[in-house]
């Protein structure tokens, strides 16, 4: 697949801006590091020209920011913005509960090879990262201690593009490059080995992730399939509002319910694990339930179209039993 | 183990009144039927019922008062309204006294004052303002302004008839917000009343009312010649531990629980706007 | 906090025998907000209730609990108590130590123990009770029925005959439907149009109906009591209140060759036509399709010869918007498309037909005048063969045909096949069959006289193939009994088409928010106790829209849907459940999954403006629950990620303070 | 100064252990490390520093603060504070061992935060000198030398040795119980360690943060400014940065209802969160842009007011690190404080 | 009487339509059932939100049991189904954070199978007692 380039991006936004088309674009603003960039609103070309970044620390979802960028009060025109195929799904799952209004946006799709973790870098090559070269598949990275380190962009993959479901993009307004396909990842075998342990393994395996959770709440802050007016962890009538977990107890809860809150809304988009600071799997929650509605009520991908009624929102008369579901074989 | 202020004193609320059909006074004493603790003017305290919540309200009795404290709530949040179904002999908890009180013993001695309340905004003032009716002699001439949306949401009416008024060098001035069958005093907005009183500069002025009647107030007192070095006002603000280390209720460097909740207006100018 | 007072019943010794009842009120006497506790030894009883009443004035109590037997049995008497003095009425609740408790414990130790956890569950859950006052909407009094076959007529005229406006959309230029089509009726075998007709002029002369013929609904809004819909007439090119339908147009019209959909298609009609002579409303129609004035602005000759001018060739449809408090879809059937079963020659043979064609070709008002003649040559057949389960129980083979029985099949080829045999002796009849239903009054009889008295021959087995040979119809099948293969030389084929709900009531389901199963048959509310009323409020379901029936069956079911329309019109004003769904807006995000789960439509979208920081407007789409269509079933409340939508009665926190008062 | 043999660090670990809880950074199962408490076999992690920070021992992310009975209008007041355990925390770097010095003067100051003192009176810090400092620390940008960290024993660890050195009364106790263990030596190894630490310290990327434009009574002067808006305009409003952070220290103090009695817990709170002012009748600070500028107003300008100019951050760069969007107080002093530069 | 034996805690949420009226029936029969049971009413069993059970488990029970009527007879029409899907889904989840699945149960109980629903909640109890206490979803702040 070929690369996509900085400079592509913003002659496609100048020539989008200069149009017309759009008044403002979402991208990334570079920082301090090579990795660190943020997120950014750019409306004018000069400023792109001088901040905007891309490359393969670019991997946060956009598709939120939209939620706010279209309710803006007094600005008018649309806003671009850049959509890898896994934001793409995020899009549409939005769309479909008419949390942003189309109208108002310009997805331009870009093809994408996978996105890179810096603590991964950052497990191999250790502390005092001084630049981080990721124009080419090998990737250099010098720090103060060990000097230029080689890695190989493979090795260094988000979990979830290293596990990438789909390089098809199933929502634009127009494409840059050529279109992927769907893949046929291995995104479940983490959950299948989770499956396979006894109940005590799975318990303990748990427990020692979920008793990291500072609940920050960044997975839930950042997940494309949050966007409650007021969580009901935040809602002291909901019954269930907690700030801290006091204990093991509240901290499944936050995780359950969170995920099934999210359940058949979710489109595996992984920016929970990705922003959580204490590195827990919380796409292994996520993909359970994706995999157990997959296997139960016949495959669904959040977000792939518009309006698709969501598995938890929909039943046959044949659906299998809850005891089928936890004695399954296969589950 | 020492004094710790996060944990409150026991209360007994021994007396309710319905003021106003959405504000309610509550007398609060400790279990021995004691005052619970002594207090300056404009100082609040926390209450709480455990479980339901604990929020700062103003201790709207006068400090010269030795036998119980009062509050007088309104009814708007969990608390509240939690509190306003409470019966005589509910227990609360208690804490306090929080932040810095009205400067009534130097700022305030001698002078002339001029008290400006709208609404809810009556009750921080009512402790000042039977402190300095208390000591009478120590202060100048009493200038009351407070206004409500009606004759019914006059806070302390009949302390403010009986009392108030009736006292040699204190003028008390009501107003309603509309015309009202059975009202004949003044009807109109507390700003302009007060721009129509139109007092002289030679005093204290405090304010205390919603945000909208404060900044018109303060617009007429300047107008009227007052500086801001002469007019105090107190702030409330979201509050959770009540002694400057919970984080909450800051405006700029200082903490309303701590630092204020009385601020004189420069002091105020001095802070960012965000309260 | 409330004031709740708290009141043991003994229910005799039901209660009392294993639950010590005093220690049951003693020990609730201490739960929050409890400030009464009583014991009596029958709660219910007047002297009791009586009791309650008291201790409601006496202790100004804000909340009920009645520990006593079953909320199913008891909660309605204890609401009225309350209400009666002064207490809303849903500010009771029943702790069910009965049934629930004493009934099934034999320990008093246990039972005690447990009734006390019951009831400190019921005081709980009333610490968190408000008030509820059930909803009230008006009811129009007029109902929509929606398809004129039999089953639109029948229920519009017990409708209109209890004194409620009835208007009938018809989408064909007459009513009378299927059955209009049909020649004789089984098991009686008396004529359809004589029992019919007389049937469409009560409805043509009733002053409480209206009839929109060659009209369709095309949208529906509101709920129970309150619809709005719009109905679509469309351009018939003749003033149907002009017209006297003496068919001198019909005559002299110079275009032939139109295919009659009356007759299927077996003969042809003039471009402009009545369906048939006791068509209401008897009034012309002309078909654009094929109307040469229409088309291309030649011709005319109809105009020319109506002497009451009633042609009118710039007519345009026009929508008219009716209000209605019920809506009665009274869709119908079809058989279903035979393109799918080629093994029977349908589409090569004139000679192969379906069972509604045969109806037509016995009729006498049919294309044949009556007269059993082959379509493709009009000689008259001496050999037929009946094809039974053409497309119906089609379990394996569901993307031809239907999994379900048709129903009527059977008896209408028996009816068929006697028919024959009694007009024509010299006939051979055999009928090839998978089982043969006959459940019914008079039906199993009907069934044997045909084999038995018309010598009709019945074989068990299916048709593999038939294949047209020069005149003759080549029917290969197998004789399951005799275990052997057939091969019948036919010179008709008659096809016991499946039937299928009309294609009209999908998208007419999606305007009522009605639902549907899967073979698009309207759902009913309740299988079993209600079979004519749809989910949705104020939508009700006549006839063969439902699954299919018979005409006795069909009549009957439009009867009762016209009972419970009346009884829904009969009132002035509808009084709700107050156990309703309510969304909380300033929460809601207008996701839309609540809607998809409510089973009633209940749910609708607003976009509203909200106040956003620095005196900012937002506009958010939000849902609304219509109090008058929900049902309480909680379903949203659960589809809800942010808890805004919550059930009145049934709140999270009520359940909430439930399982803990139990955990406790 | 003292030193001891790496290989007997173990040996070290048992001896503070006999006399009280110790806990030391260990890595988990991803190679993160948190401090845990040690038990023979528990292995000190060779990270740089603990995703969470040291403030945890003393200002915990939940605790009970007392505890109601209800009955009717009744309410009895139960103190649930006991006396707290000794503990040592080894391993503290610099960055956190200044952290305490920024909480002490908020829960030590009147009137005095009983939870938190108790614990640091009990609490004894073994901080330890940073080999290799991250390109994210800027510790040293706030006069905290990572060479040379406080707390009340100073610790060096070269390739064979672990150096100590008390720098209070309570380090002089704790280095004593271990006495048997050390040795007395002298401080070249250390001094070597320090100056290869400045060198690499220079060389860091974050270590010229424009300072000098904050600081006391410079509200007026950032607070309006118009970059406030762009800086928080993709800001999460999570809590991450404040948790991780070792100088954060808002809290919310909730009621649970366990059905038999009511505890009054505090737990951190964040700044950043919406409901964080939320009042029955409004918020003063309506929009994330608020939110986000209290956080770092706060950091730059408030509690430097209020404590003679000492800022509340120390530069441990883990918000840098752990920000979902990497947004991050260097940023926002490079743009608010950088603005006249350009 | 032993006094130390383990009796659990049931929590069993009931529809009103089917499950409840079963409930009653079951009593009406006089077919016993342990006393650790008790019934929550609800419409509906759809109206059982994830977040009630859990409750019920921080609060001390030892084993939740949701009761409806039997699919395709929900007094709704449709209910049951997505409590069935719900359900599957979260139970499945529960027992992939390790949680023992026999601590959870949804049986469909008509009004007309009073014997069923004693016959149930007997086998619901007798399974719960011998997994013993709840001790992995609970929340030590609640036990006595």
């Amino acid at each position: 697949m070929q690369k996509i380039t900085r400079d592509a991006l913003i002659e496609k936004a100048q020539t989008l801006l200069d149009s017309g088309v759009v008044t403002r674009v979402l991208g990334w603003k570079k920082g301090d590091f090579d990795y660190d960039v943020t997120p950014a609103l750019f409306t004018d070309i000069e400023s792109m020209k001088k901040d905007f970044v891309f490359g393969d620390f670019c991997g946060a979802n956009f598709s939120k920011y939209l939620l706010k960028e279209t309710k803006k009060i007094g600005v008018e025109g649309k806003v671009l913005v850049f959509l890898k195929s896994c934001d793409t799904y995020s899009f549409n799952q939005l769309l479909t509960e008419h949390r942003f209004d189309r109208e108002k946006v310009y997805a331009v799709g870009i093809p994408c090879d996978g996105m890179v973790d810096v603590n991964k870098i950052k497990a191999i090559v250790g502390d005092g990262i001084v630049s981080i070269d990721d124009s080419a598949e090998v990737i250099k990275v010098e720090t103060l201690y060990d000097g230029v380190k080689e890695l190989n962009k493979a090795d260094i993959l988000l979990e979830r593009c290293a596990n990438c479901k789909s390089r098809k993009h199933v929502a634009y307004d127009e494409l840059m490059g050529e279109d992927g396909e769907v893949i046929d990842s291995n995104r479940f075998d983490e959950v299948e080995k989770l499956e396979k342990m006894s109940a005590d393994e799975r318990f303990a395996f748990w427990q020692n992730e979920l008793s990291r959770c500072i609940r920050c709440n960044a997975c839930r802050d950042v997940c494309p399939a949050c966007t409650c007016e007021k969580c009901v962890f935040n809602n002291p009538n909901s019954g269930v509002e907690n700030k801290a977990a006091a204990n093991s107890f509240e901290e499944q809860m936050f995780h359950i319910i969170r995920a099934f809150h999210v359940a058949g809304r979710c489109t595996d988009c992984g920016e929970c694990s990705r922003v959580c600071p204490q590195h827990i799997p919380l796409h292994l929650l996520n993909r359970k339930f994706i995999k157990d509605i997959n296997s139960f009520y016949g495959d669904y991908q959040a977000g792939e179209t518009v309006g698709s009624r969501a598995p938890l929102t929909n039943f046959t008369k044949e659906d299998l039993e809850p005891s089928e579901a936890v004695n399954r074989e296969d589950k | 183990m020492f004094n710790e202020t996060l944990i409150p004193k026991l209360g007994v609320i021994i007396d309710v009144r319905q003021d106003t059909p959405d504000i309610k006074t509550f007398r609060v004493v400790s279990p021995e039927g004691k005052k619970l603790f002594e207090h300056r003017p404009g100082q609040c305290a926390m209450l709480s019922i455990p479980g339901v919540g604990e929020a700062m309200f103003s201790i709207t009795s006068s400090p010269t008062n030795t036998e119980y404290m009062e509050f007088s709530i309104k009814k708007c949040g969990c608390v509240t309204t939690w509190l306003h179904q409470a019966e005589v002999g509910q227990n609360v908890t208690v804490r306090g006294p929080s932040g810095n009180p009205f400067p009534v013993d130097d700022v305030f001695a001698g002078k002339d004052l001029l008290f400006v309340a709208g609404g809810v905004g009556l009750a921080p003032l009512r402790s000042v303002i039977n402190y300095c009716r208390h000591y009478r002699d120590r202060y100048g001439k009493i200038d009351i302004v407070y206004g409500s949306r009606s004759k019914d949401d006059l806070l302390d009416y009949q302390e403010i008839i009986n009392e108030w008024a009736t006292d040699s060098g204190v003028n008390v001035h009501l107003t309603i917000d509309r015309e009202q069958e059975g009202w004949d005093g003044h009807v109109g907005f507390v700003p302009n009343y007060v721009k129509e009183l139109g007092f002289d500069t030679n005093k204290i002025a405090v304010l205390c009312g919603p945000p909208i009647m404060i900044k018109f107030t303060l617009e007429g007192l300047r107008s009227l010649g007052f500086e801001k070095t002469q007019v105090y006002t107190t702030l409330e603000l979201r509050m959770k531990c009540g002694v400057g280390k919970c984080g909450r209720c800051n405006v700029g460097s200082k903490y309303v629980c701590k630092d204020g909740p009385v601020f004189r207006f420069d002091e105020l100018d001095e802070l960012p706007n965000e309260y | 906090m409330q004031r709740i007072g708290v009141f043991v019943c003994w229910c005799g010794s039901n209660i009392a025998g294993t639950v010590d009842v005093v220690k049951v009120a003693e020990a609730l006497k201490n739960e929050p907000g409890v400030v009464h506790s009583a014991n009596y030894q029958y709660m219910c009883s007047q002297a009791g209730q009586e009791l309650i009443k008291q201790a409601i004035k006496e202790h100004n109590l804000t909340g009920i609990v009645v520990c006593s037997c079953s909320p199913r049995m008891h909660e309605q008497t204890f609401r009225k108590t309350a209400a009666a003095a002064g207490l809303n009425p849903y500010m009771v609740e029943i702790a069910n130590i009965r049934e629930q408790c004493s009934w099934i414990h034999k320990d008093m130790a246990e039972g005690t123990e447990k009734a006390i956890v019951l009831g400190r569950t019921a005081i709980a859950k009333v610490n968190l009770n408000a008030p509820l006052t059930p909803g009230e909407s008006p009811v129009t009094k007029r109902a929509l029925v929606i398809g004129g076959g039999i089953a639109g007529i029948q229920t519009a005229l017990d409708i209109a005959d209890a004194g409620f406006e009835v208007d009938i959309v018809e989408k064909k230029p007459t009513i009378g439907g299927k059955m209009a089509q049909i020649d004789k009726t089984f098991p009686t075998l008396d004529c359809a149009a004589c029992i019919l007709t007389p049937k469409m002029v009560d409805v043509a002369q009733h002053e409480k109906i209206k009839i929109y013929s060659y009209s369709e609904v095309v949208d529906v809004k509101g709920f129970v009591g309150n619809f709005d819909v719009t109905i679509k007439r469309k351009a018939r090119y003749v003033k149907e209140d002009v017209c006297t339908g003496c068919g001198l147009c019909t005559e002299k019209c110079p275009m032939k060759k139109v295919p009659n959909d009356f007759n299927l298609g077996m003969d042809n009609k003039r471009a402009i036509y009545i369906p048939f002579a006791q068509a209401v409303p008897k009034v012309a129609t002309i078909d654009a399709d094929y109307c040469n004035m229409l088309k291309n602005g030649k011709c005319g000759v109809c105009a020319k010869v109506c002497t009451a001018n009633a042609i009118d060739y710039t007519q345009k449809d026009e929508f008219v918007e009716e209000k209605y408090g019920a809506i009665v879809a009274a869709t119908g059937f079809n058989p279903i498309s035979m393109d799918k079963f080629d093994e029977y020659a349908y589409s090569q043979s004139k000679d192969v037909i379906t069972s509604l064609e045969f109806e037509r070709l016995m009729n006498a008002a049919g294309p044949t005048a009556g007269k059993l003649l082959r379509p493709s040559d009009g000689k008259h057949p001496h050999t037929l063969v009946f094809v039974q389960c053409v497309g119906s129980r089609c379990a394996s083979c569901a993307e031809k045909g239907k999994e379900y029985c048709s129903k009527i099949c059977c008896m209408y080829t028996a009816k068929h096949a006697m028919l024959t045999r009694d007009k024509y002796p010299d006939t051979d009849v055999y009928v090839f069959y998978i089982d043969v239903r006959t459940p019914g009054k008079q039906f199993d009889e009907f069934y044997r006289r045909a084999v038995e008295e018309y010598g009709v021959h019945y074989i068990k087995g299916m048709v593999g193939k038939v294949s047209p040979e020069g005149e003759k119809l080549i029917v290969q099948g197998s004789d399951l009994i005799a275990n052997k293969q057939l091969k019948i030389e036919a010179d008709l084929v008659v096809l016991a088409a499946a039937i299928e709900p009309d294609k009209s009531a999908r998208p007419l389901a999606t305007m009522l928010t009605a639902s549907m199963d899967t073979n698009d048959f309207f759902t009913e509310a309740h299988p079993k106790l209600r079979p004519v009323e749809s989910p949705t409020a104020g939508v009700f379901l006549s006839g063969a829209c439902q699954g299919p029936k018979d005409f006795p069956e069909t009549v009957s079911q439009a009867g009762a849907a016209a009972s419970k329309v009346i009884g829904l019109l009969s009132k002035d004003k509808l009084t709700g459940n107050p156990c309703v769904a309510h969304s909380d807006e300033m929460m809601c995000n207008g996701c839309s999954s609540c809607e998809k789960v409510c089973p009633y439509g209940a749910i609708t979208y607003a976009d509203k403006e909200f106040r956003g920081p620095n005196r900012t407007t937002l506009i958010r789409r939000v849902a609304q629950v219509n109090e008058a269509i929900c049902q309480g079933c909680g379903c949203c409340t659960v589809a809800c990620p942010s808890g805004a939508m919550d059930l009145k009665g049934f709140a999270s926190k009520q359940i909430m303070a439930e399982v803990d008062a139990i955990c406790k | 100064m003292r030193k001891i043999s790496l290989s007997n660090l173990d040996g070290l670990f048992a001896k503070i252990a006999e006399k009280s809880k110790l806990y030391i950074p260990v890595d988990d199962n991803k190679g993160f490390a948190a401090f845990k408490l040690w038990a023979e076999g528990v292995k000190m992690s060779n990270a740089l520093n603990t995703v969470r920070s040291a403030k945890d021992f003393f200002f915990p992310q939940m605790e009970n603060l007392m505890e109601f009975k209800t009955e009717g209008k009744n309410i009895e007041i139960i103190d649930i504070r006991e006396e707290k355990e000794d503990f040592v925390v080894f391993g503290v770097r610099a960055c956190d061992v200044k952290s305490f010095e920024i909480l002490d003067r908020v829960f030590l100051s009147e009137p005095v935060d009983s939870y938190y003192a108790s614990r640091r009176e009990k609490g004894v810090i073994v901080s330890l000198a940073c080999g290799k400092p991250a390109e994210t620390c800027f510790c040293s940008a706030f006069g905290i030398d990572p060479a040379t960290p406080a707390g009340d024993i100073t610790a060096w660890k070269t390739e064979t040795d672990l150096y100590l050195k008390a720098n209070t009364e309570k380090g002089e106790k704790l280095l004593s119980q271990v006495e048997g263990l050390t040795e007395d030596c002298d401080d070249k190894a250390v001094e070597e360690q320090k100056k290869a630490i400045t060198e690499i310290v220079k060389k860091l990327p974050l270590q010229n943060l424009p300072l000098d434009k904050f600081g006391k009574g410079k509200t007026k002067e950032y607070f309006d400014s118009p970059e406030w808006d762009e800086l928080s305009s993709h800001c999460l409003g999570c809590g991450t940065c404040t948790f991780v952070c070792p100088t954060c220290q808002c809290y919310d103090v909730k009621d649970f209802n366990t059905g038999r009695e009511v505890k009054r817990f505090r737990c951190w709170d964040s700044c950043m969160y919406s409901d964080f002012t939320l009042m029955a009748h409004g918020n003063s600070r309506v929009s994330q842009k608020e939110r986000f500028r209290q956080r770092f107003m706060h950091k730059l300008v408030y509690y430097p007011d209020n404590n003679d100019g000492l800022f509340s951050c120390v530069g441990c760069g883990r918000c840098l690190s752990k920000c979902p969007i990497s947004m991050n107080i260097v940023k926002v002093m490079k743009t608010l404080g950088g603005k006249e530069n350009v | 009487m032993q006094v130390n034996e383990y009796k659990p805690k049931i929590v069993a949420f009931c529809c009103n339509w089917c499950s409840y009226a079963g409930a009653d029936l079951a009593g009406s029969n006089r077919l016993s059932y342990p006393a650790e049971v008790k019934v929550i009413r609800v419409p509906c069993s759809c109206r059982v939100n994830p977040m009630f059970i859990l409750r019920a488990f921080q609060r001390g029970a030892d084993g939740v049991i949701l009761c409806g009527c039997h699919p395709g007879d929900c007094h709704y029409t449709s209910g049951n189904y997505y409590t069935r899907r719900r359900m599957a889904l979260l139970f499945s989840m529960l027992d992939y954070l390790g949680i023992e699945k026999e601590r959870t149960r949804v049986e469909w109980v008509s009004a007309a199978e009073g014997a069923k629903f004693a016959a149930t909640m007997n086998d619901f109890v007798q399974t719960v007692t011998a997994l013993g206490e709840n001790k992995r979803l609970e929340d030590l702040r609640c036990k006595k």
